[in-house]
């Protein structure tokens, strides 16, 4: 034996026996059709899911507790059955011949004394995680077991034989408020539009917009130059909109003179308020 | 009936094994009739239950150990089922309510009458401009908005329509009285008017078209009728 | 928690409709419960009582008073359902469903899932040493047994499954940390994926198809579900 005992696959998976659902749809049809045959090979060692479970079966000829069961025993019982199908000319399937394989790796390196060179899992350790898995599959076929036996609903447990819908009904509520009945009536006496108050901001020039004006247009202002020349276009003739707009341009000079991006003079009350950016 | 002959039957057995208890048999009563799709008859409960058990026994105390309970066993035709108390029915219904805003149509209707009660059908097409379909007054006296009033005393007596109490209560309103006039409406900005201000301008086409045709007076007669 | 929560909304809405006395409720709960075939959570029944009432102090009443009678009150995960008590299946022949007898491979696969979950495929097929064919996860799934949980968070992050409440309430189990033996096995360490100490050899080119990202350990989330 020269491979190292991690690369042993022993417990190579083998498909359960559930005809028609081995539909995996990228598989080969070659593929399938060797899968089937294994299958049917398997049914041949009188129906033992995998070699795992032929071991489980082998290993109960031992009546000991599985804890306790001699590996290299049941090692022998293996290699002694695989023997004996190959008598009998029964094709085995690939995993059982690696197991056999495995297993008589395993046999020779229980039997021999340990070997300080050698790298990886004891033989006894090997032996160990065999014992371990082979109690682990007895124990959930046990847990399947009891749990198959429980008072299971539908057979000895049973739910109400006629249960009561729920009745599901759909009622509608219309909704109108207030508002709604007034803007009606206004509507309908006035061919007024009535509507929610809202403050008017139509001839007002914000703060934020001033920002965002100053800003692109301070870069230009190398020289002092006259506020009233940053109020947007059109916002000069209306009083109104003037005042607006010079108010939320001076208060965003003076948010970027805080930033320091500005810097503004005035000669004295009521001239004209210049800026220009600031010089580096 | 059946149970004597049960009985009967049982004697001629001898009395290999007894009945079990009453308190049991109940107990195995109560369980065939939760499980079983369809009400069982005393006759089917025998058929099932140990020999020399006595249905008819167990059902009666079972009926009166379900008695006011949630669940109450009730004769149905020849057999015995478990049912929801009757006062407990609504429990077995949900009802998913949806909202849905009240139509132009009725809200208008519904603010016409609000605004001129007792006001009559004609009345309110002509307020409206457009007829009223029977639909849309049916409509808010299922919901319990407006009912029918008394009839005017003019010819041909046609019917009035008055807001009701549910309608005030649901507008959070103490009278119909209290609904806000139009002048009033309108002095506390919640109106559209032609501004005067000089910030007015920018009002689109969209908005003209609906607002051009501004009216001149809005009239003092509000609540004429009270 | 939603108790708690129904109980403020409740103040909050004044006390206008105090919650009725315990021993209505207890009867509402017991229609509930009685008109449904499937469990139900103490949330959905709060769901359809009247305001402030707390379904799960009535249920436990209810549990009480059903302890011992033909039909008894189940807890089943987050739910609770009445079914009929365990030692009067004898009388229930005539209710038994048919259910598909299930494989060895499905019945082994079902309790490697109970005891292993949350649990991929490939730890599955390395405890039973063979494949699992779709078909077997696809049977327990559609019996609403089985159904998939979270991704593993291992490379390849595959797919683990574990059991439902429609699981619990088949077998008659409060919990998954009710399932038999399950304290035992774990003491015994047969739900580690690898007893102490050195491992041996495992997968194989084969598994790694499905599987190759054979993850380290069963980590400690057992029943993260519950």
């Amino acid at each position: 034996m020269t491979r190292p005992p991690a690369d042993v696959p022993h417990l190579r998976p083998v498909p359960d026996t559930d005809p028609g659902r081995d539909d995996d749809a990228a598989r080969q049809l070659a593929d399938v059709a060797t899968r089937r045959a294994e299958e049917a090979l398997i049914v041949d060692v009188d129906g033992f899911e995998g070699p795992l479970d032929l071991l489980l079966m082998l290993s109960r000829t031992q009546k000991v507790d599985l804890m306790k069961i001699s590996i290299l025993r049941l090692a022998e019982q293996y290699l002694a059955f695989v023997e004996q199908a190959r008598r009998l000319r029964i094709e085995l399937a690939a995993d059982y011949l690696v197991m056999a394989a495995w297993l008589a790796f395993l046999k020779s390196r229980l039997l021999l004394p340990p070997d300080p060179e050698d790298e990886g899992p004891s033989a006894e350790d090997m032996a160990a995680h065999l014992a371990f898995q082979l109690e682990r599959l007895q124990a959930m076929r046990q847990a399947a077991s009891r749990l198959m036996g429980r008072d299971r609903l539908g057979q000895s447990r049973f739910q109400r034989g006629a249960p009561e819908a729920v009745a599901r009904s759909r009622r509608t509520e219309y909704q109108a408020g207030l508002i709604d009945l007034m803007r009606a009536y206004a509507r309908v006496k006035t061919k007024d539009e009535f509507r929610p108050y809202a403050f008017d901001r139509d001839g007002v020039f914000t703060m934020e917009q001033a920002l965002d004006r100053v800003r692109k247009l301070i870069g230009f202002a190398g020289d002092w130059t006259d506020l009233a020349d940053f109020l947007p276009d059109g916002w000069s003739a209306d009083p109104a909109r003037r005042r607006s707009a010079t108010a939320a341009t001076f208060a965003a000079t003076l948010e970027l003179a805080r930033e320091g991006k500005l810097e503004l003079q005035q000669d004295g009350t009521f001239s004209p308020i210049t800026i220009r950016r600031k010089p580096h | 009936m059946e149970d004597a002959e049960d009985k009967v039957e049982d004697e001629t057995q001898g009395s290999s094994f007894p009945p079990p208890p009453l308190e049991a048999q109940e107990r195995m009563v109560e369980a065939l009739l939760f499980a079983s799709a369809e009400p069982l008859s005393v006759r089917a409960m025998a058929e099932r239950l140990p020999r020399g058990c006595d249905p008819a026994e167990a059902v009666r105390a079972l009926a009166a150990r379900y008695s006011g309970r949630g669940v109450v066993l009730e004769r149905v035709g020849e057999g015995w089922a478990f049912r929801t108390a009757p006062d407990l029915s609504f429990l077995m219904q949900t009802e998913t309510v949806e909202t849905r805003r009240l139509s132009r149509a009725a809200t208008e209707t519904l603010a016409i009458i609000a605004y001129h009660q007792p006001v009559t059908r004609a009345e309110i097409e002509e307020i409206r401009g457009v007829a009223v379909s029977r639909g849309t007054l049916d409509q808010l006296i299922e919901m319990g908005w407006v009912r029918v009033g008394r009839r005017r005393q003019t010819p041909g007596r046609p019917a009035t329509f008055v807001v009701t109490e549910g309608f005030l209560d649901h507008f959070g309103l103490e009278s119909a009285r209290d609904l806000p006039g139009l002048s009033e409406l309108r002095a506390a900005g919640l109106l559209e008017s032609r501004p005067d201000g000089p910030l007015a301008p920018l009002a689109s086409a969209a908005e003209e078209e609906d607002t051009g045709e501004e009216t001149g007076a809005i009239d003092g007669d509000l609540f004429e009728d009270d």
